[in-house]
């Protein structure tokens, strides 16, 4: 098994993994957050920040990969900061790539997040404010357990879509064996050289694969919490 | 043709046309996706390709016009930096790239299957540089995006085409790799068997005009003839 | 606790203008479908921002549009069983009943398993909502929202759903909150039964108004509010002591109209309770009548008699300070020369006073 | 039509085995809470595949599990009102009901018109099911459902979020539809009152089992199915034919057991009508009364006597043929000296027999 | 106006809009379907279908794009029997741009519209049946419209990512002015030579405007549906 890949290709595979999952890991509370607010709350500028989320499935990403380096770089002004406060930096490392893929992939899971939020019928919610429960405490134990197939529907699109991401990524953090070349930027460079198909098949069957097992767990885990509710 | 012909090609499409009332019809694409478009039969006329194994494939597939193919175009491996007025450097067997780096990267194409990464992997290593550095080098899509590394200053030094760097304000060429460190830069161009008419051949003559010359050489491409 | 609800709110279609006091005890609304008795209880919930009005418990705002208050509904610790059961599909039966008790400040309310007995849900507990019938589903309802540990209760057609046995268990439990637990109950039902058993106060509300509110006595005992309440349910309140519980399965109890016979009443001698006497249940008689089956025979007085547009008349009967009335044809009070002043004897059979129409007095 | 209902269903905590023919008219589902009604009611509909059995419409086959055949709903026409309205959200309340007429293969069934008229709906017809209040949408779901002209009505518990007033206005068209329409019913119900009005046959389900199945009239005279319809609603039916509208409202009927007056029976002269008459409101005398308010006392014969646990006791009385009931006091019973054979008078107030217990013949 | 953009460049913006609407006017009704085949039916090799409309989104769009030529192009299997049986040619034409931008959408249509189907309450569907509605009736006249708002949300993000996509669609049907160069196609061409950003720039503010535009319209007529359902 692990005479097929090189040691770099193996790392390309275990970094598109880590930064896939943290990228999702990361996004999913303010994926959630952001989804509420744009499905339940009315406020000042709320279409603009919807078109801030949906930005990165709009533009090539090369481009939302060139306003990442820009901003986060470390001459950027956020990236700046964040290196001289937290000590926290993107710049060609893989936390750049999760940041690039959790921003890809983000408008995928706030849409489905937000969609399910809006199916929630508001009149449990409100039985619930009856019953006692705050705001925060009817989401947690109401709308949350009942938008869950929501959430793994978010959660698997964004996961699949971090998992495939290249464009963004290669743009901001480059691609540096073993630190942030992933599974794609691997394919990529195959893609590359004449004759590189083959090569490049092998990795794309290892990428298909990760993708369809967490595909499958995430149908499993959805059904099982959809039965739970259809209660039977 | 490659995407990074696009400016000069351009011009020299338009002047063409003027000239001879013909429209040009350009596509800009990765030289490696244009060549896999072409042998999946696409309806190209002229071939200008920025690497020479992606014309050996085209060739292969039996696609290009006997004796059509010549070199175009050639062009200089640099070393960039960023900043406007950085101290340019001596490139030879004794320069110490590793320490100009210290902890920071090297900004390159991709060194294994982007045509500019492999020919600046091979004047690094002709040179002796490359295990001390190999470690700092971050490998972009392409030379622009290698280059934008160094122009916002993520990057202090990168290397580039000569053509690249021309119009970029943020960044300066420090310096200049032997020609002999690499194989030649060459962009060869084609008549494809699909071309027919005559305004294919006329065009595919005008690229080698004098009057174009002068208009890649001003998009910092070298001229072989 | 005393309810003080005032508001206006307007619907397309209807515009609704609320005003009443709801003292401690149960407080019937009593209306057609339609007339509003779901948007009050919504207001008083905080599930509804009337248009203009104000909502006071005991003194304290729960809302009130001039000063902009609207005290959210999980601060009013006011629990509320839903026309629509709303459990909450994604929880058993048990995390349903047990939801409110996370948020309620103290946990000394009823108990989980004497609600359960009570309601009859012991198997359903493990189950989820989608798996119950429509009656089970309304009494775990009930359950949640008693188990809140609520300082106020509302009901909006609790009963409708369940079936006359049930009703029957559950009837004698919402009489115990409202007399040992003190809990004030807001009740929303098409059943006079019910609400001529239970209540403390009644309103009725038609077309978003309030056309009379009091107490349940002087409401129903009304003649005039008869066409509103349903010329069948009109009847009258009597208060009486349980005198002795006797071995052939009958309760003697002690009015001031007199003495009645009724089947087992289940309260201790010396207890008080309310009788609902229906006017259709009592027949009258110019002569004591002998050799007939009705054991409660009362010597009264006719005070009131109201003909009708129809066959019907109503007969108002005092005795001793107590009020009843009789529903009898008009040809019958003809025949029988009824007329104020005349003295008669009301003849109530033991059986006719339905269990539910006998309540612990209040 | 003729329905024929045999199956068995497992759900966790509750086996069904049910069988059953509904012949045509009105064919009520009894039973407390959880019993199994909803759940024959899918059955028949298909809205749910029994686990066995087979379900056949006038010798067509519905269901049939054994010969694996299941009929699609859609192919079904069968009208089904639920318990939980399920009106289409986006559709407007006219929509709503005219819902099922794209799909009905005639369109001669009753008239929108008539229907919104008689639900008093008419102001709602152009709201959304969400703008409704509880009662109107059970109201609307009714409507929908007699619109789609359906050759069969299923209807669980359509009356129960409903007032008194509106029930009364709704009964007759139901009499309508079962007597004119021809239209076959089956319904599911907690109130014997509506039962024991429309129901030309009833099945008793508890826990799943039919335990008691057949003709309106057997099944509700039989003291021995008391217990289980409730004591309060035990009771006899009566076939009377309308004799006269007499000018001071009362209607004359005549009866196989003798002459009886009511208030306004809405029947034209020669008509039969069924009378409910409840155990409870009979009085029994040995003597015949007089001077008293109750116009009609009927001469008959003791039949049976039942002494249940309580203090009360269960008489049938006969004449020619027709039964009542008569539920009295055990006290009384013995003080009377009641025994079968003994001829007694039979006492029934006019407004005893509520409006809703006189129903269309049939 | 049209002084700041080259005829070239006016051209992609119409095509971009033309690719975008035909791969979402032609990817919706298939999307619906699938998606509720996948929310609805069991069937043998559901997980396949699952997988095969997720790819998109797990590959790297060259990946996508070079698989693309492979089957659709003129010498591929189904390109070949599509040219000789319907004449219908997806290679280098703006056809093939849509095809592509098509698919690569198809993943977040799908999902959108699926977990709309989910949300459905199947007891309004069998009421629907018992009125007389055979399957798809009650698909059109109860089931779509309760989606709508899922529909809706599914065919703007399906439209968002169409007028992005990119590395599929150069690498499959190229990059030809006034043809198959697409808005996303013409900022590439621009970020890959000297001096281009700025050119670049301009339309990626085009980009957008237009996406900013197409996802307002979409948050009104979705509100607009989602209060007629709530019914007030
Ligand atoms: N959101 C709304 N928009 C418009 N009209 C409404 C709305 N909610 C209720 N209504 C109307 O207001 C009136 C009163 O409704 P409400 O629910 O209070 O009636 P109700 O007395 O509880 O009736 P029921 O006994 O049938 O439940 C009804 O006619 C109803 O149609
Ligand atoms: N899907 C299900 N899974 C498990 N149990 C169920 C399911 N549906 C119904 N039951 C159970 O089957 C029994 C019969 O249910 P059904 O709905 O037929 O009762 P019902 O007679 O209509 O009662 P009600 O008068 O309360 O509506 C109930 O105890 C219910 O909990
Ligand atoms: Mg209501
Ligand atoms: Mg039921």
């Amino acid at each position: 098994m692990t005479d097929w890949l090189t040691p770099d290709e193996w790392r390309a595979v275990a970094l598109s993994l880590r930064v896939s999952a943290v990228a999702v890991a990361f996004s999913l509370p303010i994926g959630i957050f952001v989804a509420y607010a744009l499905a339940r709350w009315d406020f000042w500028g709320k279409q603009i920040l919807n078109g801030l989320v949906h930005l990165p499935l709009i533009l090539p990403p090369v481009v939302t990969g060139y306003l990442l380096l820009l901003t986060f770089g470390r001459k950027g002004y956020v990236g700046a900061f964040l290196d001289d406060w937290f000590g926290l930096v993107f710049a060609f490392r893989w936390t750049g790539a999760a940041l690039a893929a959790g921003i890809m992939a983000f408008p995928l899971m706030v849409r489905a997040i937000r969609l399910a939020i809006e199916a929630v019928d508001p009149k449990l919610e409100q039985a619930a404010g009856t019953l006692g429960a705050s705001r925060v405490w009817v989401f947690l134990t109401i709308t949350l357990p009942l938008i869950l197939p929501g959430v793994i529907a978010g959660t698997i699109l964004a996961f699949a879509k971090a998992m495939g991401e290249f464009g963004a990524t290669i743009t901001f953090v480059s691609n540096i064996p073993g630190q942030t070349q992933t599974l794609p930027s691997a394919i990529y460079a195959f893609m590359q050289v004449p004759g590189g198909e083959a090569q490049a098949a092998r990795l794309v069957m290892i990428a298909i694969a990760i993708a369809m097992t967490a595909l499958l767990l995430s149908e499993w885990v959805g059904r099982a919490v959809a039965r739970r509710i259809a209660g039977t | 043709a490659a995407a990074s012909l696009k400016t000069a090609l351009d011009a020299i499409a338009a002047d063409f046309q003027k000239a001879t009332g013909n429209t040009v019809t350009i596509s800009y694409a990765g030289s490696n996706a244009l060549a896999k478009q072409i042998i999946e039969g696409a309806p190209a006329d002229i071939f200008v390709s920025a690497a020479v194994n992606w014309m050996d494939e085209v060739e292969k597939a039996g696609l290009v016009a006997p004796g059509t193919r010549e070199d175009l175009l050639g062009n200089t491996l640099v070393l960039v930096a960023h900043g406007k007025d950085a101290k340019p450097v001596e490139i030879g067997s004794g320069f110490d790239l590793k320490a100009l780096l210290g902890d920071d990267k090297l900004s390159m194409a991709m060194v294994d299957s982007v045509p500019a990464g492999q020919y600046g992997k091979a004047s690094l290593e002709n040179l002796g540089l490359w295990p001390s550095v190999e470690a700092s080098v971050a490998q972009s899509e392409n030379v622009r995006a290698a280059l934008a590394l160094v122009s916002s200053g993520e990057a202090p030094f990168g290397i580039v085409y000569a053509s690249d760097a021309v119009a970029d304000d943020n960044v300066s060429v420090v310096g200049t790799f032997p020609d002999d460190s690499h194989k030649p830069i060459i962009y060869p161009a084609v008549l494809l068997t699909g071309a027919k008419d005559a305004a294919d051949k006329a065009f595919f003559e005008a690229l080698s005009a004098d009057a174009s010359d002068a208009t890649f050489k001003a998009e910092g491409f070298a001229v072989l003839k | 606790m005393t309810l003080s609800v005032a508001f206006r709110h307007r619907f397309p279609g209807l515009a609704l203008d609320i005003a009443f006091e709801a003292p401690p005890g149960v407080t019937a609304l009593f209306g057609r479908s339609g007339a509003g008795k779901t948007t009050v209880v919504q207001a008083v919930a905080g599930l509804l921002r009337p248009d203009s009005g104000r909502v006071t418990a005991d003194g304290s705002v729960l809302t009130d549009t001039d000063a902009r208050i609207f005290l959210p509904p999980h601060l009013r610790r006011i629990g509320y069983v839903f026309q629509d059961a709303r459990l909450f599909p994604h929880l058993t039966v048990r995390q349903n009943l047990l939801y409110g008790r996370w948020f309620a400040p103290e946990r000394d309310g009823a108990s989980l398993d004497r609600i359960v007995a009570m309601l009859d849900i012991g198997p359903l507990l493990d189950r989820r909502p989608g798996a119950l019938s429509g009656g089970e589903r309304q009494r775990v309802a009930l359950g949640r929202a008693i188990l809140s540990s609520p300082r106020l209760l509302l009901m909006d057609e609790p009963l409708a759903a369940l079936d006359e046995a049930r009703k029957a268990e559950v009837l004698p439990y919402l009489e115990r909150l409202r007399d040992e637990v003190a809990l004030p109950i807001l009740y929303v039902s098409h059943s006079m039964a019910e609400v001529a058993r239970l209540a403390t106060t009644v309103v009725l509300i038609e077309g978003g108004l309030v056309t009379a509110a009091g107490p349940a006595p002087a409401i129903l005992s009304d003649p005039s509010a008869a066409p509103l309440l349903g010329l069948r349910e009109a009847g009258a309140i009597l208060t009486a002591r349980v005198a002795a519980q006797e071995e052939d399965g009958l309760t003697r109890l002690e009015s001031a109209a007199g003495t009645l016979w009724l089947p087992r009443v289940a309260a201790r001698p010396g207890a008080t309770v309310r009788l609902r006497i229906l006017a259709q249940d009592v027949m009258l008689s110019t002569r004591r009548p002998e050799a007939i089956s009705a054991l409660n025979i009362l010597a009264m007085t006719v005070t009131d008699i109201r003909i009708g547009e129809g066959p019907g008349a109503l007969v108002q009967l005092r005795a001793q300070g107590e009020t009843i009335l009789a529903r009898i044809t008009r040809r019958s009070a003809l025949a029988l020369g009824l007329a104020p002043g005349l003295p008669v004897y009301a003849i109530l059979k033991a059986v006719s006073v339905a269990q539910e129409n006998v309540g612990a007095g209040g």
